[in-house]
């Protein structure tokens, strides 16, 4: 087993489990870090590749540097998102039942 | 090519566990937090397959916006429990999902072996080590960002920008029944500089509204320490023109800077009215200034100048640090739900 | 440098990373035992920073050049600062109270005085 | 000998962070959980710092100054986003 070899299944398993997460979940703000977490996975292969030879490959380096760029930006974006559709439903669910505790202000889109 | 040694097996297993850890939780903040931690050791994974470059953007951004970001989303929330779904339905959808899942690690492996083996993707790195004498700056990787691949960068930058359009826009306008007076803790601090004198007067501030003693401590330590971070920013941003760093490290340490000096009560006032606008917006127009110049000079669209090269890339390299540090600021203090301090402008 | 100067530098090396590497572990055994907050964060703070400082020491004595070495210093004192403030923000302030622990009747201070 | 024992310290402060995954899971408060960060900080700080020896690669120390400045950084967060919260 070579290193390319190791660090790919680590990169894969990461993708695979945010991108399972990502689909499955039904919490927002975990499909924004699953999101991260799959993103994770697919820089860990690209820079795995960009190691194999002695001297390391810049070209991917550079993709990877411009990935985690456009990864915090979307998850600022989808943070923003994220709440600001949590707080609708919040608002809809205090609507329709008065009653609603803190404690059911989250499972509060099915009265 | 030699087996994974000791570091190699210990980082990768760590990034796997860290990784499960976080999605697996119920609760947010946790997931979080964990998802930090695996920043870190993320940092150390592309120290071991030799990216500095990319280990210095992860431990800056990693630790700095982005945890910041998403630990703000979460922990002024009453309740931190994430909702889940339940059903049948849901058991079947997971169990889908995970064979699935399976099936790609296996051929994601596979097929990342198979092209190493085939030989076909050679490493670029000829190629650049022979454009090399064309650049204008010394270290690789910049020179890939600015010169050779710089439609990427520019449209990176836009990127940024459009997430901070987009955030703000969905921000300023609050929904019905949201709670809209978000008590933050710098309404005396934000209309004033970072000077010492008006941190103490925002800490005083903060003092006669909250109930406990304000961030004395925090005010302190950001006296002494903020030289030392805004040295660290232009550091590694100068240094990058022949060493690992550049725009978006030091960009990231400016925004890890600014985030810092928000929470102790003094955001830094060139992100609010006009002067965040220019400060956002700086590094794309700057960069395309130099490359229409580029192009009516040398006849190379987003070819720096001719004849001033390396003057005009470290302008623009200084423009996108200036602008990711208040692009990545903007888009913290925008989840902080306080637009109006943000931008200045006057959401209806 | 002589063989014998060389061989004293390898293992000063080797027993100032074991060293910080104790105190490391002191920290989280600490942070994993302790029975609240504050004498949490007072394991993590004090073992820590005292392992980071030994670990720096390993490191300074195993690169050559002394630009690293200040690096090093200055990479500890900044460690210092900041979890000496992060500490302090998070103990501070009603929520970090040992009542709001829920368990009361553990103690709080008493206990970390005989610890590492 | 020192490439084997740096090695090792990666391993072993590696699997102290592991650890105090175990604290940021049980809680109980959410700062019991932020003190995972504060102790990630610290012990990140000082992996960075023996992997730039190990890996011969200098520019990685900055990283690691980034790591522990920055850390304080999610700590600011929580406190004041829960005073805004009061």
């Amino acid at each position: 087993m070579t290193a390319l070899a190791w660090y790919s299944a680590v990169g894969a398993t990461l993708f695979a489990l945010g991108l399972v997460t990502m689909l499955v979940a039904a919490d927002r703000f975990r499909r924004v870090v699953a999101l991260n977490v799959a993103a994770a996975g697919t820089l860990v292969i690209l820079l795995a590749v960009a190691g194999r030879s002695a001297d390391a490959d810049p070209v991917l380096h550079v993709l990877a540097l411009t990935g985690i760029v456009i990864t915090v930006a979307f998850t600022g974006f989808g943070v923003v998102l994220a709440r600001r559709i949590d707080d609708a439903e919040a608002a809809e669910a205090t609507e329709t039942a008065e009653a609603a505790g803190a404690a059911e202000e989250i499972d509060g889109d099915q009265p | 090519m030699t087996g994974p040694g000791i570091v190699d097996i210990a980082v990768g297993v760590a990034v796997l566990v860290a990784a499960a850890v976080a999605l697996a939780v119920r609760d947010r903040l946790t997931s979080v937090v964990t998802f930090i931690l695996l920043g870190g050791m993320l940092a150390l994974l592309w120290t071991a397959v030799r990216a500095p470059d990319v280990a210095l953007a992860e431990a800056a951004i990693g630790t700095g916006a982005t945890g910041a970001l998403l630990v703000d989303a979460v922990a002024d929330r009453r309740s931190t429990q994430a909702r889940s779904g339940r059903g049948r339905g849901r058991l079947v959808a997971w169990a889908a999902a995970a064979t699935g899942g399976a099936g790609l690690v296996v051929a994601l492996v596979a097929g990342v072996l198979a092209a190493d083996g085939s030989g076909d993707a050679a490493p670029l790195t000829g190629a650049v080590n022979e454009a090399m004498s064309s650049a204008a700056v010394g270290h690789d990787i910049t020179a890939v960002l600015l010169d050779f691949r710089a439609y990427d960068t520019l449209l990176e930058v836009s990127v940024i920008l459009v997430a901070v359009v987009g955030a703000y826009a969905l921000a300023s306008a609050v929904p019905p029944g949201a709670a809209a007076g978000h008590a933050a803790d710098s309404s005396a601090g934000h209309a004033v500089g970072s000077s010492a004198g008006s941190s103490a007067g925002s800490a005083a501030g903060s003092a006669a509204r909250g109930s406990t003693p304000p961030a004395a401590t925090l005010v302190d330590f950001l006296r002494v320490a903020s030289p030392v971070l805004l040295l660290l920013a232009a550091w590694l941003l100068f240094a990058g023109a022949y060493q690992p760093g550049g725009a978006f490290q030091g960009g990231a340490m400016l925004a890890g800077a600014a985030i810092l000096a928000a929470g102790a009560g003094a955001a830094p006032a060139l992100l609010e009215g006009v002067a965040g606008r220019v400060a956002v917006t700086v590094g794309p127009l700057a960069f395309l200034a130099a490359g229409g110049a580029g192009a009516l000079l040398a006849g190379h669209w987003l070819h720096m100048p001719p004849g001033i090269e390396a003057p005009a890339t470290v302008a623009v390299e200084t423009a996108l640090a200036v602008s990711i540090g208040a692009g990545l600021a903007t888009l913290f203090l925008t989840v902080r739900r306080r637009p109006r301090q943000i931008i200045g402008g006057d959401p209806a | 440098m002589s063989n014998a100067l060389e061989m004293a530098r390898d293992v000063a090396i080797v027993l100032s990373a074991a060293a910080g590497l104790l105190f490391f572990t002191a920290g989280t055994v600490g942070l994993l035992r302790f029975p609240d907050l504050r004498s949490r964060l007072h394991a993590v703070t004090k073992a820590d920073t005292l392992g980071l400082g030994f670990v720096m020491l390993a490191l300074s004595l195993a690169s050559d050049s002394l630009w690293a070495a200040a690096t090093f210093m200055l990479v500890w004192v900044l460690g210092m600062g900041a979890a000496a403030v992060s500490a302090s923000l998070l103990g501070s302030g009603p929520e970090a109270a040992p009542e709001a622990d829920g368990a009361p009747g553990s103690g709080t201070s008493p206990h970390d005085r005989g610890s590492p | 000998m020192v490439q084997l024992a740096l090695q090792l310290l990666v391993a072993a402060l590696l699997l102290n962070v592991l650890a105090c995954l175990v604290r940021v899971v049980r809680g109980p408060s959410p700062r019991d959980r932020v003190t995972g960060v504060v102790l990630a900080g610290t012990t990140g700080a000082a992996l960075l710092c023996t992997l730039s020896v190990l890996a011969g690669a200098p520019a990685v120390r900055s990283a690691a100054l980034a790591l522990v400045a920055l850390a304080l950084v999610v700590t600011v967060t929580v406190v004041t986003a829960e005073l805004g919260r009061r």
